[in-house]
């Protein structure tokens, strides 16, 4: 075990799986010379080659397209988009081509890549450095979508991408990057795609999060901890979804507040409370509350702490469910 | 002022002048003609199934297969070939049953191939989204230290995406053994080339990559060959990538579903009809005295026969099961599918009201 | 009154719009020599030059950003994408600046840009022709999005979304350019975005949907005629959403199936069925069910009528509800 | 091989060779000169802003000064501009308060402004993507007939991108008046633009285009003030779009968030800030003349009491209202926000357990 910060065990992962496997290579924006501009990629261009941790053209588009290229040729590229908003030049890449092309052929062969990305907010930078959309990765099938809040899961999951068949998109909340530290496992070591992490146990009300705001709702449970058993339920993986875990939950509170980064409308929230809607009508005894961003452009960064859900909002709908 | 690409926006061109190319002899110049003839075959096949139903909307590549097949035979079997929708047939090329390409234009799901399996890639719909690819897959090839090299064909509306230029890009900084095939067929379904840039050729692009780039009759077989060998050889031998403009014109509509007469000046296309690829070829091949009555018929009898036999099993294929929407969406898939798919088995098998 | 298909009608809007105010100006691949590859954009060159009916090189991303600037020089483009998954190049320019300049200069200046495109699927085609991409704009802040489902709405919305000060993104659903035929005002002629059509009442069960799913819901309405009182509701616009419209039908028939087309995993069907678990729970007589597409790539067209929403999966999912 | 542009790749420059500049007369050169010093002190200052936390991470843009003020002196007050984060304080030549840049950079919607109020553009963070605005801008201006030009900022590695391409490539096809102005500072952030081109120079980008392209001294102020008017004429008579590489070294990091030890050569960093754009222009001023001490002082003494002066106005705004989180996102808004408002206020009223 080793005592790291959330972007070490990213590093970490990425030392111990290039070292694993050399068909794993890095790419990107600055992850080579510079090391990543978080400093997620320190040290692979100088332990692996320049070949393995490449510093590519500024082109995002062309880093997820020549990604594609890359597994044809049998690598397993691990791309980095250097913040949230600047992914969005490889979208179409992403929806046409990353998600589609092992159906189009008719499974005959993997594009087992890696999208990684720091995203979300509170870290006061300017314009176009907050935003969290992995709605728009979750929503595109042929894609799975991760979201690790603890040093030990980005290490893991980051690692179970890198080995997973199909595409990834790992999304690493930089708010939470040096500020969550804990014990990770050293050397090989995987976190399953798709099982969610019961981070405290509760009886009244549960609070489903992922990312920084798992963090977060773990502040609100102590914040509530004189009026309520409250459970946090850290998703994990979006997709797949780890749809029993959310399920049990619920059944045993019967009250739950879906907490998202994102814009509100069709924000992953709405999938989970839509869920919930369908599956678990005969357990809820209020209504499903989400406190999300809201559907405005993320605010320059005086305003950010309003925009952001927050320990405040947090508990005033668990106390509505109460009073339900 | 120096605003044009080495070797200036002359033609290259074999046929009219007569030229014989180096190291072609008669049987490949015949294996050239045979896969202009199949190709022929297959387009206008398909105009006709199309026409009778059999086929979905098609896109139409006659007047292209000079292009085609002569990019591809200057290619080994393990280059790697990257087709827009306009090649949809040059999988026949590297021995596709044409059944698989009959089906990916009957919708059916048995139109799916492995590309490693013929070393190509998929037919790419989205315009200039398969340059990247294949750019990443020739990088790919020279970080292995293999042989192989990638060819992609787009067109030329494809010139003005942001995916060309970050693909094309991609390739001249990683000197990747890549080279760029441009189709100018001078339209873009409505859309002429001089809608589609200020440059006075294509080939002009080639010039912001740092790459040779070179301008060659589209419809001249032997010169398509013989400029995309040379940049072949370039590939392998660590040159980098090539831009390669081919210029030809699209005598016939964009699809079935196009009716040109809105846009086009239709005695151009008369001209270019005169003139098109597949005649001018065998004019050579005949003059040459590589080519009588007797072998035509056998190669276009033989072409006739694949077709016939292709459309016959594509329609043998039984229909493609429900369970094909779920199966390979991901190599590893989500529990949730079975429980969907059971459902939907469920709703189909029942009736309703 | 004229009597017009869906796609006379856009064509109608267009020339309508153009007379009335020179400064909207018609742009995109093909729209203008060859009238739009579904005639949607036809006799507009001819009738107000190719400058205001622009053939654009062929490149989403730059119709969309060039768009933007001509708002700046006062103009009121409508940019269209030739089809749905064709689109995806323009995401970028939509998210990164279309939705945020208006805010951006702190209200100082408009963005009247119109994004009209083709969509959905069951029309035999190629791949990448079927897409229903509403989610990734509904999503995202600062646009707006209408999805017609009739001629006459399809004229309206399209002629209110020109006129709207904000970003419109129009959805028209090819499946029924050719099939819907109706009554269409002629001349001058809005229909308010943000209000919902109720399109016909019932009292056990509302069949919510837009688009080419509101016609299917009918049938489905027709075909449970001897089992239920069944209403259906078209929302018409997604952004604003006439969330009144929905609780209320809700509030009366407490049963409630969401049908899109569009992939489920965090498609708009989410996001209404949250705001029922948030807002109508003491309404809703069983769960929320959503009948939708796949969480898989649009397939080839022999499977695609398994994939699409059909007339046997709502009724399904009705009889469903009403056995609850 | 042609594969240059027109011109070849020579930088042109005029202080080095002490030419003067046609039509420049002393009033003119002196007021280039403030322009570059008030950016200069924009910049000094900003950086000990961001150490004393006054601002946040700030995009420095130390050495870029020639360009920024040579560029748009060359153009009138009707033109537009399209900056890039490089160009935060742009405005400040246009008339702007420092204020309002310094509010940009603290993160308070009080840096937001009406691009008509200055006929510049918002600052654009995503690299690129104000190509095609620039363009469309333009573009509408020859629509409406109208004098006015633009001109895009954007760096070495924005080259690389396809909403550069699609910008540019619009640009040439509708012969907009637009001037695509590259800063090629040879980094972007750590990544040398020999990895972002395989070109010689990124002015042979402008052949691909079909537009006439030009290279200079990025360090030189008057040399790009001639290569913008010059542009600028030719987009005013209908000449259509100039690509203009200006090339320089950023001698300082990226950002105040950056540190280029681990990537950049310090030698090669020391030299050109021996060589850096204002002192060369200052003591072209002083050969000529045109300056003296106390001038020079003055000049310098008004900037700093500028910033000084803005720096206090920019504290003394009053913290902005969360409404505004709501106010702006759409002209005409979705009735929702005015409920999500209150409940917002409400909480942030109350208090928490
Ligand atoms: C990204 C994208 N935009 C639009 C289309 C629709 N479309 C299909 S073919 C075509 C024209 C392509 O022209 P060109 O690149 O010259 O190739 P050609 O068809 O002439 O071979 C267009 C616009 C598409 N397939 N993909
Ligand atoms: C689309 C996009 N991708 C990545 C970034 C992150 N980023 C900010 S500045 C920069 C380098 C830009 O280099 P260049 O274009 O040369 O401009 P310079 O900073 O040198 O002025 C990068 C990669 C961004 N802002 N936008
Ligand atoms: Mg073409
Ligand atoms: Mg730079």
């Amino acid at each position: 075990m080793a005592d790291l910060l959330m972007i070490e065990a990213v590093n970490d992962a990425l030392h111990v799986e290039l070292e694993r496997d050399d068909t794993v290579m890095v790419m990107g924006e600055d992850v080579g010379r510079a090391g990543g501009v978080f400093r997620a990629t320190a040290g692979l261009r100088e332990r692996f080659g320049a070949d393995r941790c490449v510093d590519t053209p500024l082109a995002e588009a062309g880093i997820l397209g020549t990604a594609i290229g890359l597994c044809m040729a049998g690598f397993r590229p691990v791309t980095e988009m250097q913040y949230d908003a600047f992914s969005y030049p490889c979208l179409d890449q992403l929806i046409t081509h990353v998600g589609r092309y092992h159906w189009r052929t008719g499974g005959g062969m993997e594009f087992p890549l890696v999208v990684r990305m720091p995203y979300g907010g509170g870290v006061r930078a300017p314009e176009m450095h907050d935003d969290s959309p992995e709605t728009y990765y979750v929503h595109t099938p042929g894609v799975k979508v991760a979201i690790p809040s603890t040093p030990a899961d980005a290490k893991g999951l980051l690692a179970a991408a890198i080995r997973d068949p199909d595409p990834v998109v790992i999304f690493e909340p930089k708010l939470i990057y040096r500020t969550e530290r804990s014990e990770v496992p050293e050397g090989d070591y995987i976190v399953p795609l798709g099982k969610a992490r019961l981070v405290r146990a509760g009886d009244d009300v549960t609070l489903v999060a992922y990312g920084a705001m798992v963090p977060l709702c773990e502040r609100a449970a102590d914040a509530l901890a004189d009026e309520a058993s409250v459970e946090v339920l850290d998703l994990r993986t979006l997709k797949p979804l780890d749809e029993d875990g959310l399920l049990a939950s619920v059944a045993k509170t019967g009250r739950v507040v879906i907490v998202q980064e994102a814009p509100r409308t069709a924000g992953f929230g709405a999938e989970l409370a839509a869920i919930l809607a369908e599956k678990a009508m005969l357990d809820l005894r209020g209504p499903v509350l989400r406190v999300t961003g809201y559907d405005v452009p993320y605010p320059y960064w005086k305003l950010e702490d309003a925009y952001m859900p927050s320990v405040e909002r947090i508990v005033d709908a668990v106390r509505k469910l109460l009073a339900f | 002022m120096a605003r044009v690409a080495e070797g200036g926006h002359e033609l290259r061109r074999v046929l009219d002048e007569d030229r014989e190319v180096d190291g072609l002899g008669e049987q490949e110049l015949l294996e050239l003609y045979r896969s202009m003839v199949l190709l022929r075959t297959y387009d206008e096949r398909s105009v006709i199934y199309h026409r009778q139903g059999r086929i979905g909307t098609y896109a139409i590549f006659w007047n292209h297969e000079a292009m085609q097949a002569g990019a591809v035979h200057a290619l080994d079997d393990e280059d790697w070939i990257f087709p827009s929708y306009r090649e949809s047939a040059i999988g026949l090329l590297r021995g596709m049953p044409a059944a698989t390409v009959l089906h990916w234009w009957r919708g059916h799901p048995a139109g799916w191939w492995n590309p490693s399996d013929y070393n190509l890639a998929s037919i790419c719909v989205p315009i200039a989204t398969q340059v990247p690819h294949a750019a990443g897959l020739a990088w790919g090839k020279k970080l292995k230290g293999e042989r192989a090299c990638a060819l992609t064909f787009f067109g030329d509306g494809a010139t003005s995406e942001g995916a060309f230029h970050e693909g094309a890009n991609f390739a001249g900084v990683m000197q990747a053994p890549l080279i760029l095939f441009c189709n100018n067929n001078q339209w873009a379904i409505s859309t002429p080339v001089s809608a589609q840039t200020h440059a006075e050729a294509l080939v002009d692009k080639a010039v912001g990559y740092g790459i040779p780039g070179v301008r060659v009759d589209g419809g001249d077989v032997l010169a398509v060959y013989e400029a995309t060998r040379e940049a072949v050889e370039r590939a392998r031998s660590g040159g980098g990538p090539t831009f390669i403009e081919a210029v030809t014109y699209r005598a016939a509509p964009h699809a079935t579903a196009d009716d040109p007469r809105a846009y086009i000046d239709l005695e151009r296309v008369e001209q270019e009809k005169q003139n098109e690829c597949l005649g001018r070829y065998e004019r050579y091949l005949r003059r040459l005295g590589a080519l009588g009555d007797d072998l035509d018929k056998t190669i276009k009898d033989e072409s006739a026969e694949l077709m016939r036999a292709g459309i016959t099993a594509a329609e043998a294929e039984p229909d493609a099961d429900v369970g094909l929407l779920f199966e390979h969406a991901y190599a590893n898939p989500p529990a949730s599918f079975q429980a969907e798919l059971a459902e939907l088995r469920r709703i189909l098998g029942g009736d309703v009201g």
